[in-house]
Formats: structure tokens, C-alpha cells, sequence
């Protein structure tokens, strides 16, 4: 008798940051602990926050954002789960400020004064904004100082190419797409700026955290399943399923950045402490969330106990 | 079975304020009676029409109606002055509305319709649209669309107006034939002095704006009547009346400049 | 035949000509790379990826998503809009009871209160619909209002007069008296809702021109990018056809002269 | 100084096919020439008003004018027989239309309005719009337009169709009047055979639909007439033959249905 | 007076009083908890926030920005849409020359292909207020087509026949014989501006009602949200107050009778 099977409704981007999700998904990871999992796409999760807070969606792969925050702060039954991506600190860069060649050999941004006047690209979320912030705080300096100016992200390359802004931040596949086309290079990799960011993780909502913690445990298992192919790296298969599921190059894929993800789905979460006084201070946030009230560990430590009893 | 209008008064509201169209206007109609109102352009007929067929409230006045009209019958069909042949629909729909209203089905409306049509000499044109008829064609759509309705009551604002002499001749003709045969009150609107000894039982003659009735005039002739009758002494006598009055009439209303 | 009714005849071939002398233009600009080749591909290529697409049958599919979409969205909006619309232009009562309410929620951003809108209705194709329905909503109504206040009052008293009901008066007179103007909100509202629909699927559809559009840019295709974009425009050809029959079928009388 | 219209045929092009309005119609208009049109509904009396006007093209045949118009002045000016007042402008802009177009300076342009505004009898409502007038004060309107454009040709369209009697005389009066001080041809639509008689150096008849000019008639009677002559052996012998004419006409319309 | 016309002077009290008859309902259930109160805030919560936002002086400076952009984009668009409707309307030759390319342009996703339209015009004020511009010159061109074709040829003849040039034709007939309808794209135009405007200012604007909008939902401040849409719903009324005063002022003899 087979095991009766729960449906898990995740929200799907075609982003490279849902690799693992794709990943674990693509290679089975579920089917066999009776999940189903059904992907309902959405562009961001601006709009898949209030679903996961309402039992709509049960499942969020997301990054930082305030409104993160003030939802938990004002008691939506949501928590952090899982890591999905991190800023190491060696490596390859996920999330960069880019420059014209011109710019970066001229010297002037080897200091912080050369940014002064200067045209700089992003999208006033979180990750952007938030490394842009710390870069001028690093430096003494305020928005004041320099021009930002807010981008959709197919227009960067363009602009930076154009010469309509100065620098811009950006986040794979981006980043390789710029550098490749000869629009801009790396000036500086966001991890500098805020070493160790846990810029994504993977959201619970009441329907795992409350209702079904027991599908919410057998979803992890096969999340982790899936970090575990991820970590294996730029294998000709993780590659294929990659660029199927977002409708990138292969070639583009390969050459991109993945971001490391641990495999224990450990969360950093001084990071997220760090990240919300900032956010309190630029007023972006009505108060801080204790780590109880955002990390809920017991998914993944359940998890990593499966894991270890099937090696 | 006529009707009474009882101190009736119409004030527009325009933009350069308020305008007077009709003063303590009181006349009857009374049953199986064909009455002619002739006055200045501009005196209020077209207003006192659509006072009897309620698409108008009186400011003041009332008006009192006989009888209550029997089923499915309308009380009243107007001939428009300015004909109203809704361009939407071609000349037999046009003709065949107030069956259609009445829930007549399809086929027998369209039959009776077509009759209509051939005696205003229409039949050519049953399936035209308004547009492609010239003026005096689609005054001849606006008469049968109001002799198919059968009302107690015909109110007609100048039905023949835009008609050649003879075309004229044989709808009134076929006008008399229908009131003569079946009982109706008809309320008829005319510029033409003669037209309305003619046909009527009383002529009423309005004054300038405001509009009042300033005279109403008993036509005793027998009928049928005869267009070639029209130099007997009687008829020249009422004629060369209502002429005065409409002279007096007209000139002081162009002399104060309306 | 005259000069006039010579040049006249032309008239038909002119678009075709203009569109092929544009196309021929940009094909040489593009070829010698005077734009960046990156962002404006020659429309020869634009067609190639167009045909290929159209082969593999990936192009029927959103197409016929997108189409399914907007029309849906077309009826659940464009028909409320069109009975109300013609009830305020006819009613002045009904109008100013109504009308502040309907000038309050018209601005309202249609994209931006999807998340409100998915809120309350949830995220699947309730709430998809409801943008699309919504957006298509406004231009029938206003268009429709505006349409039945131009009719002739002669026409209300015409149809009183024969004794027509409010419900005959309404099929009879308001509805095709101001069917030149519910024709042009049908091309507005569908136009509307087909970039609502757009812009849903970009948001968050997984099927449809707008998901084409959206997935184009995210991997830099720029010639999937315009090929989808040419296949809304062709979308947009065929509402303006349909609304051309619809015209000439119901309202030869509007569009020579009116009595 | 007048026009020559030959062989004129106008077919419209319906939705029913093909309508053949007007056949073989030539006819010309001399200098100073008051011409009046008369023939049964629908037979293309309008058309012909459109065709000389150059409102439309024929589809046959040709007119010729004899001068070309002096700078400014119109060659002709038409009284719409559905009047054609601009709803939007109110009285004395319509009136002083043709004046704007010339360029003729605000107040001058209202100056003469003014004066044949008053004319027409409608001083009073010279700031009213078209709505607010009865059906006859907008034809007055329509007619004050076309004499204030002063042109060389008038074309009337049943131009006093919807007055009543007494101020209609008023404004053939008016007509004549200007007729007989300035140099014009006029080209005169009316149902009204006596008028035609009063009015007219020559009567067109025309015959039913496809329209043709059956006869010519002159009428030699002298300047100024008087309607009381009008039993006059020679008005009376007119006036039975274009009856007749036009009884056979209609009646003939009539049977095979219009 | 009669009980009718009692009636009728209840008519302007009646939307208010819907207004706060809702007002009142939806406060009971949001303090009832009936919603989840993090997502339905109770209307005087809402209508503090508005205040308190008010107040600060932010609310204006975004509300200013976006009316300009709106009023910016609108003349820019609508002046030429409403010029070349005229064309479109009033000559069959233009008519089905342009159409088809109208008709292809129109449904292009306004949004979506801002990132080209940055590409070609660059990311600053141009950009943007080229999307505003194009969203309200549809419904402006499409509603005066609309609007001088069904002007009544006879008026065409009158003009003629006084000796009117092409350019008197068009501004003694053809503009306010349109006029009701070109209204009616005034109210479109307008309203898609707005709507387009917040969409932009959504996407890439640092000041705007959308701006705010977006911020709100970034933070997830839902009171923020809600009292962004009020504003904007606001300006809608604003819109429709105006299109009522050039009516009941340009065209009085249309919302009454017609010659
Ligand atoms: N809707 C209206 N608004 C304002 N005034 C009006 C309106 N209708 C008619 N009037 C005015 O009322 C008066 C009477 O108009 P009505 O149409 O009844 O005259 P009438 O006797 O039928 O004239 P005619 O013989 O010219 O048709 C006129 O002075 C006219 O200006
Ligand atoms: N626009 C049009 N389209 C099609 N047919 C038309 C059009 N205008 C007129 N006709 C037809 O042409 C014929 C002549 O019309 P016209 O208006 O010239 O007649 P008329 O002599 O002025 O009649 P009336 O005395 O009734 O005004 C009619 O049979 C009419 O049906
Ligand atoms: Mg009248
Ligand atoms: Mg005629």
C-alpha cells in the first residue's frame, strides 16, 4: 500500500537562485517520502509573501526583504527554515557592483571619495540596497553623495553599455552576461561589503509550520536531498536541469556563479541580526525579531537525521 | 372618451434662465373628435402634444383622460414633427415597433407592417435603412409607424409637411378613412390654414409665446368636405379670422423679436 | 475613372508599402550594425524566430493561452461595464449614485493591487481574471455611457411613446443607439485587457505571450523578445478587424449618416 | 451669370444594391432667374440641390456656372431642408457662420447676424442653443444663415416648410425682397404649388423616382404677384396641369409601391 | 414637490452614504477580527495613517510627482491622439492608412517594453514619460475616431457649402461635434496615464504615489499600501470632477437634446 501523498504548493521562479528547488524536484527527491510537489509561478516574492502568510502557498524560496521582517514582527505565523544561498567569503561572486573596464583601471573608485557624483544602478531591494548602504557607510559617505538610480534589470546592461549609469549591482546570470558582452567588469563583489549575507533561504507558513508539521519535515528531507546534488557542482546533468528550468544557456549556466548553500541547511542567523538593525535604522523596519521569532531549526535538524541513518 | 387639459402651464429652464412656453392653456377633446391647433412657429404646439402623450410634465395643470385604455392598446401615437425614424432599424422594423412592443410575433407584425407600407407608396423600400430615404419618405415611415399602433388617441405635429401636394392629398385621405372608421380622437398640428378646415371638427388658435389658446373655432361643414368647396362664404370667413389672428399674432411676436 | 477614384483604390496597398519600406530600412540599419545588435536584431531575424517558434508549436500554445485570458477576462469585465454603462448614461440618477464610485476605482493601478487582489482572492486564475476583467471594465463602461447620453431624447420619447417597457427601451433603443461607441470601448477594452493580460502573465503566469515576453528578457533573447512582442501586435490586428465587421455588420447606418 | 446642369444622373449606392435617383436631367438656371422645383417625395429634388451646391458628384453628366465667384462671396448657399444648425453654436454663431469663414471681424459678423436675426423674428433667443428652439425657429435660423452668406445662388430646400402660415409669408416676403434687390438665381424646392406659381419665373416638374424633368413652365405673370390673384384664369390652368402631372405621378409611385 | 422630485434631490447624499454605510461595515469586521487584521486593516486605521502621512508633507511631494508625470504624459499622448483621431475620423483615407499600424501598436505591452524604450531613449525623465504618454494617446485617438464619425454628415455639408477650409471644418465641426466623446477619452486617457504612471514609478521611480505603493508593499506596511491606493482612487475623482466641468462647459446642448 503505497503511503498517501501530500501535495506541497511552492512558489517557482526561473531564477538560477531556485536551482536546488529545481534540482531536488527534477532528480525525484520527493516522490518517494509522499510528497507532490506543485509549482506555482510567481516572479518574486513580493507577491508570494502575503500567499504564504494566508496557507495559500506552503512553501517560499525567498531572500531578505523588510516586508520579511515586519510580517514576523507583527505575528504572521511564517519562519525561515532552511539555508539557500550565502555571501562566502572566498570564491565566486553571486552578487557584484560592475563598472566600465575605463572606470575601474582609471583608479578613481580605489577610494571611497571617487564615488562621490557617481551614477549607480540597482533595485531597492533588500540585497542591492542593502550592500549599496553598507559600501557608503564603509566609506562615510550617504546617498546623498552619490546618484541612484533604480533599474529593472534587463535594462542595466544596456544602460551600463550606453553609459547612462556608472555602476551597477547586479546578481548572476548578470553578472557573467555584463562581463561577457564587455559592457562592464567586477569592481567589487557584494560578499566585501557584507561578508557572509544569508541573502536566500527557503520560508515555511502555517500549513507546514502548524497544521502538517509532518509534511513540513519530509519536504526538508528532500530539500536537503536536493542541496546535496546542488553541492555537487557544475555536473553536465545539474547544468542541463538548470538551463531547462530557467531557459538559460547551458554555456551561460556553466560559466555563471552558484552560490554556495550548506548542506546541512545550517542558517547564519547573526546575519539576519545584522541585517535587521540596519534595516531599523533606515526606518525600513517598525522593530527587531528575536531569532526564535524568524528560525524555526527543528525541520532541518530532523532532516539531517534521516539523512545520517540512510548513509 | 376624449381628454381635458386644465390650466396648463410648460417653463423650460434654459441656459439664459427660465422660458414661459405655455400659459393657462385649458381645451377639450371629446370623443370622436378631430381638432386642429394652428399658431406662430414657436407658440408651443409641439409642447402641448407632448404634454397629452405624457412624455412631458406639465409645470402646471392637469390633464384628465376618459377612459383607461384597453389592453395591449397604447393610448396615443404621435407623429413627430421632427419624425424620430430610429436609423438603426429599416423602414418595416420601424413601422412594426409598437406591434413589437406589444409582443405581436414576428411574422403577422411584419404582415401588418407591410400594409402600412404600401399606402404611404413605401414598398420599394421596406428593407432601406432611414438614411437612404430622402425627407419626405421618411415622414411617410413616421405616419404608418402611428396608423399601425391604433391608438385612441393620434397626435400629429405636421404628419404631411414634407410631402408634395398630391402625395399630401392621399395620406389625408387615407388619414379621414382611418379616423372615420374607427372611433378616435385626433389632435392634429398644422401651418396650413385650410388644411385645418378641412379636417377639423374645432380649430384651436394659439397666441404668440406663451403660448395660450386665443380663440377656438366650431367648423360646421358636413362632411366628407371638399377641397374644391373652400371658396364657399363659410369657409373664406373663418379662413380670412384665423388669418387675422395669426397676422396680429405674428407681427407683434417679430416686432418684439420672436 | 478620375484621379481621385484612382488614388483612392490605392489605398489599401499603402499600409503593406509603408510596412514593408520601414521593415527594409531597419533590416539595412541593423545589418550594418549602426544600432547595437545586442537590443535590435534585423527583422529578418525577428521573422526566422517567429516561424521556428510558430513550427515548434511552443508559439500556439501561449498564444492561445493569452488569447483564452483576455477573452475570459474580455466578458467578465466588458459585459458588466457595457449593462452599467448603459444604465448610468441613461439613468441620471443611477449615474450620479454611481458614478463617484466608478471615478474612485478606475485609477486604481490594476497591476499594482494584484497583490491586493490575490490577497483577497487567492493566487490562482480568480485573481488573474479579475485584473484582466477589471481593466477591461472601465473603458466599456465609460465608453457606453458616453455612448447612450449622445442618443437623441427623440428616440426615448419615439419608444415611450409606443409604450415600450424600461427592458424594450433598453434592447431596443439604448443598446444599438449607442453601439458605434460600445464598439470602440470593445477595441479599447480588449486592447486593455490583452496588455493586462500581458502583464499578468509577466507577473505570474507560466503560460502565455506575456510569460514569452518575460522569460525573453530574463535570458537575454532578444529576438524571442520581439517576436513575441510582434505576436501581441498581431493579436491587436485581429481585434481591430473584429471591431471593423462588427461595425460594418451592425451600424451601416452610424457610420454613413443618421436621421 | 447662371448655371447649366446636362445630363445629370445620380445612382446611390445602397445596401440593397443599386438606387437609381436621378436620370437625365439637364436644365438650366439664367441670370437673375428664380426657378422653383416641384415633384412628388422622393423623386431627387434634394439631390439635385446637392449636385448644383457640389455636394456630391454626380455620376453622370455635368454643370457648368457661368462666372466664377468673386473673392469671398460664396457661389451659393443652401437651406438644408433638415435645416442643419450646428447644435453646439448658439443662435448668432450659427447665423453668422459664413461670415467666420470669411473672416469677417467678431463683432461686425454679429453685427449682421443681429440685423437678419431679427428678420427671421428670433432676437429673443439669439444666445439660445438649438435644443431650446421649436422646430420652425430652428428653420428660421437655418434660413438667416444662408441670407447672411449673400451668395450668387440660393438653393432652397423646402425652405419654409415648417412656419406657419403667416409668418411664412413674412419671410417670402423677406426672400423677395432680397431677391429682387441683389442679383441671384434661386433654385426653389417646394410641395406647395400656388407658391411655386407666386414664386417662380419657370416650374420644373419633376416625375416620380428616377427622377427626370418632365416639363418646363413658364410663368409670365408681372412683378410683385399677390396670392389673392390667385384665381386668375392663368394660375388656375397652371395650377390644374402641374397637378395633374404630379397625380399621375404619385399614383403611379404609389401602385408599384413608391 | 412631489414625491418624485423629493426623490431626486436624495441623489447627491446617496453616495456618502453608501460610502460610510460600507466604511462602517468593513471597520466592524476588521475590529472583529472577522479578516486576518494583518492583511485587512480597519478604514480608520487607514485613514490615520493617510493623516499622519499627510501631515509629514511626504504624501504631497508623491502625489505631486505623480500628477505631473500624469498631466506630462497626458498632453504629451492624448493632444496627439486626439489630433490624429480627428485625421482618423474625419477622412477615410488616412483612416485605412493608419489604422492598421494603430491597431498593431496599441496592444504592444506598454510595461514590458519599458527596458527598450530605455535602451532608446535612455533611463531618465524621457523614458518614462514616453510609457505615460503612449498609454493615454490610445484611448484618446480610438474615442475621437469614434467620436467624428458619428457626427451627422449633414453638419459636413453645412460647412461646406459656407466655403470652410479643411482646418475651419476641423475646429467648428469636427472638434466640438466630437466633443462628448473626446471627453470620454479624456476620463480613458487620463485614468491609463495614472494607472501607467503608478506602474512606472512601481518599477523605477524614486518619488510617485507608485513609488510609495511599492514601498508599502516592500515593507509590507499594509496600512502604507492601503492609504497609497486611497490617494490614488483620490486623484481618480479628481479626474472625473474634472471631465464633468468641461462637459456640463463645452458641451451642454449634448448631455440635453441634439439638433
Ligand atoms: N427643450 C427645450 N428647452 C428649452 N426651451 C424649449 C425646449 N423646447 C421648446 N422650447 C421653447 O418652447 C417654445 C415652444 O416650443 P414648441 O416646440 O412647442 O413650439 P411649436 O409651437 O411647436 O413651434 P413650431 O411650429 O416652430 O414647431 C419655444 O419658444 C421654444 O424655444
Ligand atoms: N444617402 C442616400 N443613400 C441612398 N439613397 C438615397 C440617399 N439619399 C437619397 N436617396 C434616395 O434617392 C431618392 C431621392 O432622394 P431625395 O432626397 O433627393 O428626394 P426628394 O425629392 O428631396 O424627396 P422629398 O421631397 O421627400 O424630400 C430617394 O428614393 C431616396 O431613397
Ligand atoms: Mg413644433
Ligand atoms: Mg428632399
Amino acid at each position: 500500500d503505497p503511503p498517501e501523498r501530500t501535495k506541497v504548493r511552492i512558489m517557482n521562479s526561473p531564477y538560477m537562485s531556485w536551482a536546488v528547488i529545481h534540482l531536488a524536484k527534477a532528480n525525484g527527491c520527493f516522490d518517494d517520502l509522499g510528497i507532490d510537489v506543485e509549482f506555482v509561478t510567481m516572479r518574486g516574492i513580493r507577491e508570494g509573501l502575503p500567499a504564504l502568510a494566508q496557507g495559500r502557498l506552503d512553501v517560499l524560496p525567498g531572500f531578505i526583504t523588510p516586508g520579511y521582517v515586519n510580517l514576523m514582527q507583527r505575528g504572521a505565523g511564517i519562519r525561515i527554515v532552511a539555508d539557500k544561498g550565502y555571501m562566502e567569503a572566498e570564491g565566486c561572486p553571486y552578487r557584484a557592483f560592475l563598472a566600465s573596464r575605463e572606470l575601474v583601471a582609471s583608479g578613481r573608485l580605489d577610494s571611497f571619495e571617487g564615488l562621490r557624483g557617481l551614477r549607480i544602478a540597482g533595485e531597492r531591494t533588500s540585497t542591492s540596497y542593502y550592500a549599496l548602504s553598507s559600501l557608503l557607510r564603509a566609506g562615510n559617505l550617504t546617498e546623498d553623495d552619490i546618484e541612484w538610480i533604480d533599474l529593472p534589470t534587463p535594462a542595466k546592461q544596456g544602460a551600463l553599455e550606453a553609459g547612462a549609469v556608472d555602476i551597477v549591482n547586479a546578481s548572476e546570470p548578470w553578472i557573467t552576461r555584463i562581463v561577457q558582452s564587455g559592457a562592464g567588469v567586477i569592481w567589487l563583489p557584494a560578499r566585501d561589503v557584507v561578508p557572509g549575507f544569508q541573502h536566500s533561504f527557503l520560508m515555511f507558513g502555517p500549513s507546514l509550520l502548524e497544521k502538517d508539521r509532518e509534511a513540513g519535515m519530509k519536504f526538508m528531507v528532500g530539500y536537503l536531498r536536493g542541496v546535496r546534488i546542488y553541492n555537487e557542482g557544475k555536473t553536465d546533468h545539474n547544468v542541463r536541469v538548470i538551463a531547462g528550468e530557467t531557459g538559460l544557456e547551458e554555456t551561460l549556466v556553466r560559466d555563471a556563479c552558484w552560490p554556495p548553500i550548506r548542506s546541512t541547511g545550517e542558517y547564519d542567523t547573526e546575519s539576519l541580526l545584522t541585517y535587521q538593525s540596519w534595516a531599523f535604522e533606515e526606518g525600513l523596519i517598525d522593530g527587531l525579531v528575536p531569532v526564535e521569532g524568524f528560525w524555526d531549526p527543528a525541520f532541518i535538524e530532523y532532516a539531517n537525521r534521516v539523512l545520517a541513518e540512510e548513509h | 372618451m376624449g381628454f381635458q387639459c386644465k390650466d396648463l402651464g410648460v417653463t423650460y429652464k434654459t441656459q439664459n434662465g427660465e422660458l414661459e412656453a405655455l400659459t393657462d392653456v385649458s381645451f377639450s377633446v371629446r370623443d370622436h373628435e378631430f381638432v386642429c391647433l394652428v399658431g406662430p412657429s414657436g407658440c408651443g404646439k409641439s409642447t402641448i402634444l407632448k404634454l397629452v402623450a405624457g412624455l412631458l410634465e406639465p409645470t402646471l395643470g392637469t390633464i384628465a383622460f376618459d377612459t383607461v385604455p384597453a389592453n395591449g392598446r397604447p393610448r396615443n401615437a404621435m407623429v413627430f414633427q421632427e419624425h424620430g425614424v430610429f436609423p438603426w432599424m429599416n423602414v418595416i422594423d420601424n413601422v412594426a415597433f409598437g406591434l413589437e412592443i406589444r409582443g405581436v410575433p414576428r411574422e403577422e407584425r411584419r404582415a401588418i407592417a407591410r400594409r402600412f407600407i404600401a399606402r404611404v407608396g413605401l414598398s420599394h423600400f421596406e428593407e432601406s435603412h432611414p438614411h437612404e430615404l430622402s425627407v419626405g419618405m421618411r415622414q411617410r415611415v413616421s405616419i404608418a409607424r402611428a396608423f399601425v399602433n391604433d391608438p385612441e388617441i393620434l397626435l400629429m405635429d405636421e404628419p404631411f409637411g414634407s410631402l408634395d401636394a398630391m402625395t399630401k392629398m392621399v395620406m389625408t385621405e387615407e388619414l379621414m378613412g382611418i379616423w372615420s372608421r374607427q372611433r378616435k380622437q385626433v389632435l392634429y398640428v398644422t401651418h396650413d390654414i385650410e388644411e385645418a378646415i378641412m379636417l377639423g371638427d374645432r380649430i384651436l388658435v394659439m397666441t404668440g409665446r406663451p403660448g395660450r389658446i386665443r380663440e377656438e373655432i366650431e367648423i360646421r361643414l358636413p362632411r366628407p368636405r371638399d377641397l374644391r368647396d373652400r371658396d364657399s362664404a363659410e369657409i373664406v370667413k373663418i379662413k380670412e379670422h384665423v388669418w387675422e389672428i395669426l397676422e396680429e399674432e405674428v407681427r407683434s411676436g417679430l416686432r418684439e423679436g420672436s | 475613372m478620375n484621379g481621385r477614384k484612382l488614388a483612392g483604390s490605392m489605398i489599401p496597398v499603402i499600409p503593406p508599402a509603408i510596412l514593408i519600406v520601414t521593415l527594409t530600412l531597419i533590416e539595412t540599419v541593423t545589418r550594418m550594425e549602426i544600432l547595437p545588435s545586442l537590443f535590435f536584431p534585423p527583422p529578418s531575424a525577428i521573422v526566422s524566430t517567429l516561424y521556428d517558434m510558430t513550427t515548434e508549436g511552443e508559439l500556439l500554445d501561449h498564444l492561445s493561452a493569452t488569447v483564452l485570458r483576455l477573452l475570459t477576462g474580455f466578458l467578465l469585465g466588458g459585459i458588466p461595464g457595457m449593462i452599467l454603462g448603459m444604465m448610468m448614461g441613461w439613468s441620471t440618477a443611477i449615474r450620479r449614485i454611481l458614478d463617484p464610485f466608478v471615478a474612485a476605482l478606475h485609477p486604481v493601478p490594476k497591476i499594482s493591487s494584484l497583490p491586493i487582489i490575490m490577497i483577497i482572492f487567492g493566487i490562482g486564475f480568480v485573481s488573474r481574471t479579475i485584473v484582466v476583467a477589471v481593466a477591461s471594465f472601465f473603458p466599456m463602461l465609460i465608453n457606453t455611457m458616453a455612448g447612450v447620453r449622445q442618443i437623441h431624447p427623440i428616440y426615448f420619447d419615439v419608444a415611450r411613446n409606443s409604450g415600450a417597457s424600461r427592458m424594450q427601451i433598453l434592447r431596443r433603443v439604448v443598446l444599438p443607439g449607442s453601439t458605434p461607441f460600445i464598439l470602440a470601448g470593445v477595441r479599447l477594452g480588449l486592447n486593455v485587457s490583452l496588455s493586462i493580460s500581458l502583464a499578468v502573465e509577466l507577473l505570474l503566469a507560466d503560460k502565455g505571450i506575456g510569460t514569452l515576453i518575460w522569460m525573453a528578457w530574463q535570458t537575454m533573447r532578444i529576438e524571442e523578445l520581439y517576436a513575441a512582442i510582434v505576436t501581441a501586435a498581431l493579436v491587436g490586428i485581429s481585434i481591430r478587424l473584429f471591431v471593423q465587421v462588427m461595425l460594418d455588420r451592425c451600424v451601416p447606418w452610424a457610420t454613413k449618416a443618421r436621421t
